[in-house]
């Protein structure tokens, strides 16, 4: 080739297959729930709609943690667990001092989840141990931390202080709390992936773990960095779920980690890093809250549920493939090595 | 038909297994019921209870409050009688769990096993070799196969506790409308027996009103109780009431209701405990719901258990045995042994209740 | 010269999979001579049952990970297979026809898998991951939340029963002939050998005329194969076909097979270091279960052993590059 | 010139890997507004260098200075930090991230709250484009661009961090005449901007196009440095190789036989495009033009581990299947690849699983490999190379560059292949392993193996070949005998110099 005909500017095609990607989780969204609302019209209920975004809330939150590691080809299996730990960290901190202020619980639970982050990040950083298998062992390690904590004991709504039970019911103009606090999450951490350097990096990092380290970007903070947020937001999650459902025991949470990847890897999160938006991350947890209260007014067999985010994992991953071998195609015009 | 057949000798091959013919259900039905003969000898109703017994309660998951309380009744009657107590279970309410912990207790030698079979079926051959171990065992909760245990202490008679819950119901729609029940597993044996005799119930005439719309699982997992119930009421919206016959899903539902736009309009009942449902009977969301008291079926259990293995009883209808500060009790059919009728909580009385 | 030597000292000293067997064989004694009851010959029984699973799915998963790759799905294969026995006993067909079915199911399964992986070139990582779910809610869709019971006392029996006379249980001997057979195929027959090329470095393999979609392909065939036939033996040890069966299994299975000395890279491993892991992880469980230390301690246990088993070898090497570099 | 001190001085800098001393006390200084060539043999320590310039290597010892003054360059962020800015021979962008974004990552400019100025950024570097006379989108993603844009974004990136030393690695191996030109251009102006250049580069016409200062190193040592002006090309080739050339070379006239290797408008879009060449029993025939025109993939194309769209392939008459690497490997075809780390060998196994693995089925016996036969091949052809080392046990990774491949030589040549095809077979390894390799190459076609050698080193191709095969931009454009192969004629087939303005 010759340098004379290179491409003309013209709009970023990746950027338009995000789009696209975003678009088709909302129009498959928007598809569930006319068929789901014209075969119960209930479902767009206030209070249905409602309950969507309240459970939507605390699997947003924990995906745009992991959507975060995910993009700098990580990944952090242990959320669900950290989760338990900090819900539970929480409740029994309410249980003794009833007066503490939501604030504060909300960043004590943010604090454990931040440092089971640390150890992860660690881990990572200094062992060379790889993501899967660290956040696989910690997910068993933090579990078994909080049984043996727990023990047998559970945490009932009764025993938690009315203010923080309101705080998982209250409203602001008919918002939850929760939901504006997931969006609040959401919102902030979008921003900074996408509009300041330290975000940059982390996609930078997952792009090309090799150029990025020649690039001068601390590759190993930024690890641990993305695995303390992870951390954080599954703690802050572990709040969330207090407060929503009020009853805590040591199994709080627990698989949570498969739907976290789920809604990641269907919000168009690429699994080997460098591409993907936590925008996308969350859509995919609303999709996947939706499709379960769906299936329950659709009365079609609960145990659909899990089949049906499986495929859609597989569904999600296969379709990127494809958009992506389609427009690397386009993109390339030659040299293609045996890699 | 040939295809059948043809992998059929496949298998033979594979696993080099005589079989003739093929083995299906319905050809083994009734075969496997060949319980091993145990506890021979006749029963000395005048036997002493031995000291020092080494008592294991092994109930369907540690982390359930309900439980608690039922093997904390265990431990205080195993004090009295000076035996030995254990505790021990899995995190996750699986049958496959129990049995490894089964198989351990085998090798522990306790005297008596009292376990809630997470599956009627899968405990069943450890529970056998426990007892050709001589070791009692004595089921409690949730009941495994007869074949494979001495005995079964039933909180209440399946009969009185349905027929309850339905009157319950009853009282609280009115006397007519929809009506739902939200349960725990499907395959939750007490669960199942209850609910047929709810379904009788039902369908005689002074109910013809009430109409069971739907009956939904919560796994005794409190959050997806609290889905489940979520799901009926946008499914159903003239829904009255829900009942629910485990602790698990009647709070889940009471605290979803409580704080949903539903509360005042349907009625929560079922089995509950006082403790974690004395809230949603202040606030309103519930106005009845019933339980025995769950202390006395492992104080009770431990008592039974105690007493054959002391060679007081053998497990056999009609024998008699005193069980501490519950008084005596008379073995039914097929080694069950009832508690006794269940109380029925309300905001007048659940203040006397605390467990 | 003298740097290398020492290296080649220092690896040899290192050999994790010398070390996993010392440390199996060590715990084995210490269990037998402090725990009461450890060693009886009806204890090895429940071991050997308690182990089954485990042991036979970390046969192929040895060799799909020394290929480079995982199969998270294994243990929703389990309960699928499980689940369709039951759906298929209950309808009352033949369990000679059933059992073939189930493993074809199985194998059918990991097919899926190597399709995906192979032929869609995705990570495998996120695919398993995706037919976890998928599997394991097929399996509630046939089954739902029911349990089906009352297999053929013929079949249980064996399963749960012991050779003739002896303390030595039937699972057993299918155990060790599977562990011979996938042993002599990793360290003796030209499969194994491009199994380990494979995972050493894929490109320079295909260099070298293998074909690793081909080979990966096979070896999720007989991940989902052999994951299928633990879905039966669990079913007839149980006598109970549930969906939920084996669930949350694929982490103990990858924990022994790390803990084996496998690396989770690719390329290096031996399945006698695996079998030790396995039996580590199981020995240890049944003696802390028999000394009364609560589940949560051996889950705590398990995630240790898991994390070590990967950052020792890793630590020991970069400490000798950082000597090097 | 620029007189006075220098910008950046290299001091007695030493560097091994393991056993291996790549570079041993090399000291050179780098002026202000000058232009100054690294030139050597491949693994004379060259990218060594450039590593530890660009932090990515400490030096064991010696130091860096800056203005005089001793640097410490930890990391490849203290190298950017201190001004100094590395092109590599391979570019290393973030394929998911857009050319602008790639230009600017870790200084996009900040606006509001430090929020990156998306816009800011898109117009730097559309601005940086048109200095250096390029349309790249700056919104499109790295993902796709060839090699010579990619380079160019390379460069952009120098140009926009203001680097004062600006360290080129072979930029030139993959471009094409206009394209040299317009980066020497974009190199001069950098130049005259006052930075300092340091240009690696194979070529001496474009060493001495560009340069006014060379420095050469052999075998990881400092040899010489000189103004371009005091030396000429013979000398410096003389400087670089340090030995007598004519015997490095020592091809034996053999007469060709029958054709070993037909191959027939081999294409695949779009790397390479209707090759067509016989190789005869006997011969050695060499692949030659710029890095990147091709040659290795039709190569591997032949071997059958890159598929092919059309054309044919027979060996000794039978037509291969395309992408079969086992079916050429059947017929006879045996490829020692360009890469040797991820091609040619599995570097953490051990010597005698890598020179087995090709013929595991043939030594199995009943279907089992016990290791024994294994073993004894492995030594046997480990012997008959010369291959140094400890056990036959030892990780492969642990050796040399020249035994490791010569493990990879042993490897195929214990499958008695008809055709042998080698890739660059003396990259990276030592002089005298180097003279080995190809008195082998001379003696295997001496007794009848058809040679296909692809080799971007002229002279080798000169003296190792009896015809050479031209490529440039995946075409065959010329076919040259022994005779009429001259760096010139090669050269100039290999870059169309006649397109050059």
């Amino acid at each position: 080739m010759t340098a004379v005909d290179l491409p003309a500017p013209r709009r970023s095609s990746l950027d338009v297959v995000l789009k696209v990607r975003e678009l088709g989780i909302v129009i498959a969204l928007a598809v569930l729930v006319a068929v789901t609302t014209i075969s119960n019209p209930r479902f767009l209920s206030g209070q249905s709609i409602r309950d969507i975004l309240l459970g939507t809330a605390i699997l947003a939150v924990l995906a745009v943690g992991q959507a975060v590691v995910v993009i700098t080809r990580n990944i952090d299996l242990s959320v669900g667990s950290v989760l338990g730990l900090s819900a539970f960290t929480v409740g029994t901190l309410l249980q003794n001092s009833p007066r503490l202020p939501v604030i504060v619980v909300l960043v004590v639970g943010a604090a454990v989840g931040a440092v089971c982050g640390v150890v992860n990040g660690a881990l990572v950083r200094f062992g060379n141990v790889p993501a899967l298998v660290v956040t696989l062992g910690t997910l068993y390690v933090v579990r078994g931390i909080t049984y043996f904590w727990a023990g047998g004991s559970q945490i009932n709504a009764d025993e938690l202080p009315s203010g923080f039970l309101d705080f998982g019911n209250a409203t602001v103009l008919g918002i939850p709390y929760l939901v504006l606090l997931a969006i609040l999450v959401l919102v902030v951490t979008g921003v900074v992936l996408r509009n300041y350097r330290t975000g940059r990096e982390l996609y930078a990092m997952g792009s090309s773990p090799q150029a990025a380290r020649l690039a001068g970007i601390p590759v190993g903070r930024r690890t641990i960095g993305a695995f303390v947020v992870s951390g954080a937001l599954a703690g802050l999650a572990g709040v969330l779920f207090a407060a929503r459902f009020g009853t805590i025991d040591a199994a709080a949470g627990t698989g949570y980690e498969l739907n976290v990847v789920a809604a990641v890897v269907v919000g168009g999160v690429a699994v080997f890093g460098g591409s993907g938006t936590v925008w996308g991350a969350a859509l995919g947890a609303l999709l996947l809250t939706t499709i379960a209260s769906s299936l329950a007014v659709l009365e079609i067999n609960q145990f659909w549920q899990q089949a049906i985010v499986g495929g859609l994992i597989l569904l999600a991953i296969g379709a990127d493939r494809l958009v992506a071998v389609r427009v690397a195609a386009g993109l390339k015009k030659r040299g293609s090595h045996v890699s | 038909m040939s295809q059948r057949k043809n992998l059929a000798v496949l298998a033979v091959v594979a696993l080099t297994l005589a079989a003739c013919g093929g083995t299906t259900k319905s050809s083994t039905e009734g075969q496997n019921t060949a319980a091993p003969e145990t506890s021979a000898g006749k029963a000395d109703p005048n036997a002493p209870l031995k000291e020092g017994l080494k008592i294991a309660y092994l109930p369907k998951q540690l982390n359930n409050p309900y439980t608690d309380v039922e093997v904390g009744g265990g431990k205080v009657a195993v004090g009295e009688i000076k035996g030995e107590y254990k505790l021990v279970g899995p995190n996750d309410a699986s049958a496959s769990s129990q049995v490894s912990y089964i198989n351990t207790l085998i090798q522990q030698q306790q005297n008596v096993i009292v376990v809630a079979a997470n599956d009627p079926n899968a405990v069943c051959p450890s529970l056998n070799q426990a007892r050709k171990a001589g070791i009692k065992v004595v089921t409690f909760d949730s009941d495994a196969s007869k074949t494979c245990r001495d005995a079964f202490i039933n909180q209440a008679t399946t009969q009185g506790i349905g027929e309850s819950l339905v009157k319950m119901a009853s009282e609280l729609a009115g006397g007519s409308g929809e009506i739902a029940i939200l349960s725990a597993t499907p395959n939750a044996t007490n669960q199942n027996s209850w609910i047929k005799v709810m379904q009788t119930e039902l369908a005689k005439p002074e109910n013809a009103k009430l109409k069971l719309v739907k009956i939904a699982y919560g796994n005794d997992d409190d959050q997806k109780s609290f889905t489940e119930a979520q799901g009926l009421l946008q499914s159903y919206p003239n829904l009255k009431v829900i009942v629910s016959p485990t602790t698990v899903g009647i709070a889940a539902a009471s605290r979803y209701v409580s704080a949903s736009s539903y509360k005042g309009k349907v009625a929560i009942t079922g089995l509950g405990l006082p403790n974690q449902m004395r809230q949603y009977v202040k606030d309103g969301t519930v106005k009845k719901f019933a339980l025995w008291n769950p202390a006395d079926i492992g104080y009770l259990a431990a008592y039974a258990g105690a007493a054959m293995s002391s060679g007081q009883i053998t497990g056999a209808q009609g024998e008699k045995f005193k069980a501490g500060k519950l008084g005596e009790y008379t073995i039914g059919a097929d080694g069950e042994i009832v508690l006794g009728p269940p109380t029925e909580f309300t905001a007048a009385n659940i203040d006397q209740f605390n467990f | 010269m003298s740097a290398e030597l020492t290296e080649v000292r220092a690896a040899r000293f290192l050999n994790w999979n010398v070390a996993i067997i010392a440390l199996t064989v060590i715990v084995l004694i210490v269990a037998a001579a402090t725990v009461d009851s450890f060693g009886t010959s009806q204890n090895f029984g429940f071991l050997v049952l308690d182990l089954l699973p485990i042991a036979l799915v970390a046969l192929p998963m040895t060799l799909v990970i020394v290929t480079g790759e995982i199969d998270l799905s294994v243990a929703s294969t389990l309960g699928l297979s499980s689940a369709v026995m039951g759906y298929l006993w209950n309808a009352n067909q033949p369990i000679e026809s059933i059992i073939p079915l189930c493993l074809l199911l199985g194998a059918v399964l990991g097919a899926v898998n190597g399709l995906f992986v192979t032929v869609l070139g995705l990570p495998s990582l996120a695919v398993t991951i995706g037919t976890l779910a998928l599997y394991r809610g097929l399996a509630f869709v046939v089954l739902g939340d029911s349990a089906v019971a009352d297999f053929p006392a013929v079949y249980t029996d064996w399963v749960t029963g012991t050779i003739g006379g002896t303390s030595i249980p039937d699972v057993l001997i299918i155990i060790v002939v599977l562990a011979v057979v996938f042993g002599v195929v990793l360290h003796a027959t030209p499969i194994g050998r491009a199994v380990f090329a494979v995972g050493a470095g894929e490109q320079a393999a295909r260099f070298a005329g293998v074909r690793p979609g081909r080979l990966k392909f096979w070896l999720y065939v007989a991940s989902g194969l052999i994951s299928g036939l633990a879905g039966v033996l669990w079913t007839l040890r149980y006598s109970s076909a549930r969906a939920d069966n084996g669930a949350g299994l694929e982490l103990a299975v990858v924990a022994a097979v790390l803990l084996g000395g496998v690396s989770i890279f690719g390329g290096k491993g031996a399945l006698p270091g695996v079998i030790a892991g396995v039996v580590l992880l199981g020995s240890l469980q049944n003696a802390l279960r028999l000394s009364d230390v609560s589940n949560e301690a051996l889950n705590v246990v398990t995630g240790v052993l898991l994390i070590v088993s990967v950052l020792a070898p890793n630590l020991a090497r970069s400490v000798l590059q950082r000597r090097r570099t | 010139m620029p007189d006075g001190r220098p910008l950046l001085s290299v001091r007695e800098v030493s560097k091994s890997f393991g056993a291996v001393a790549a570079v041993r006390d090399v000291s050179f200084d780098l002026y202000g507004g000058e232009a100054h060539a690294l030139v050597g043999e491949n693994g004379a320590g060259k990218s060594t260098i450039v590593k530890m310039l660009a932090g990515v290597h400490r030096p064991d010892s010696g130091t860096i200075e800056l203005d005089g003054i001793a640097i410490d360059l930890g990391g490849p962020a203290d190298a950017k930090a201190a001004g100094i800015a590395v092109i590599y021979q391979e570019p290393t962008l973030f394929p998911d991230l857009s050319v602008a974004e790639n230009i600017a990552m870790g200084r996009q400019p900040l606006g509001r709250f430090k929020t990156i100025d998306r816009a800011a950024m898109v117009q730097q570097a559309a601005q940086l484009f048109v200095r250096l006379g390029v349309s790249i989108d700056p919104n499109r993603p790295a993902r796709g661009l060839s090699i010579a844009d990619q380079q160019l974004v390379e460069i952009a990136k120098a140009l926009s961090a203001d680097a004062r030393v600006v360290v080129m690695d072979e930029p030139t191996a993959a471009l094409s005449g206009v394209e040299v030109e317009r980066l020497f251009a974009v190199a001069r102006s950098l130049r005259d901007d006052g930075a300092a250049l340091m240009f690696i580069s194979h070529r001496f016409e474009e060493v001495t196009a560009l340069c006014e200062r060379v420095t050469i190193m052999r075998d990881g040592r400092h040899v010489s440095t000189d103004l371009l002006t005091d030396v000429t090309v013979d000398e410096m080739v003389r400087k670089m190789v340090g030995r007598d050339l004519g015997a490095l070379f020592p091809k034996q006239d053999v007469t060709p036989g029958a054709v070993a290797l037909s191959v027939r408008g081999l294409s695949r879009d779009p790397v390479f495009l209707d090759v067509s060449f016989d190789v005869r029993a006997g011969e050695i025939v060499a692949l030659a033009g710029l890095v990147g025109s091709g040659r290795s993939e039709v190569v591997q194309s032949i071997f059958g581990v890159d598929p092919r769209d059309s054309g044919t392939v027979e060996v000794v008459g039978r037509t291969l299947k395309p992408g079969s690497p086992k079916q050429a490997m059947a017929a006879g075809v045996a490829l020692v690849p360009e890469d040797r780390r991820q091609q040619g060998l599995l570097m953490e196994l051990s010597i005698e699983r890598n020179v087995t693995l090709p013929r595991s089925r043939s030594l199995s016996q009943l279907g089992f490999l016990t290791g024994g036969r294994e073993r004894r091949s492995a030594r046997e052809w480990t012997q008959r190379l010369k291959t140094k080392y400890g056990r036959l046990s030892d990780e492969v990774g642990t050796l040399s560059g020249g035994n490791q491949q010569k493990v990879v030589l042993a490897k195929w040549l214990a499958t008695d292949p008809k055709v042998l095809i080698v890739d660059e077979p003396t990259r990276g390894i030592d002089v005298g392993t180097k003279a080995e390799v190809h008195r082998l190459m001379s003696s295997l076609a001496a007794e009848g193996v058809a040679v296909l050698m692809v080799s971007s080193e002229l002279p080798e191709v000169l003296g190792m070949a009896d015809r050479v095969l031209v490529m440039r931009e995946g075409r065959l454009v010329a076919e040259l005998s022994r005779s009429d192969a001259t760096e010139e004629s090669v050269m100039f087939a290999a870059t169309g110099q006649e397109a050059r303005v």
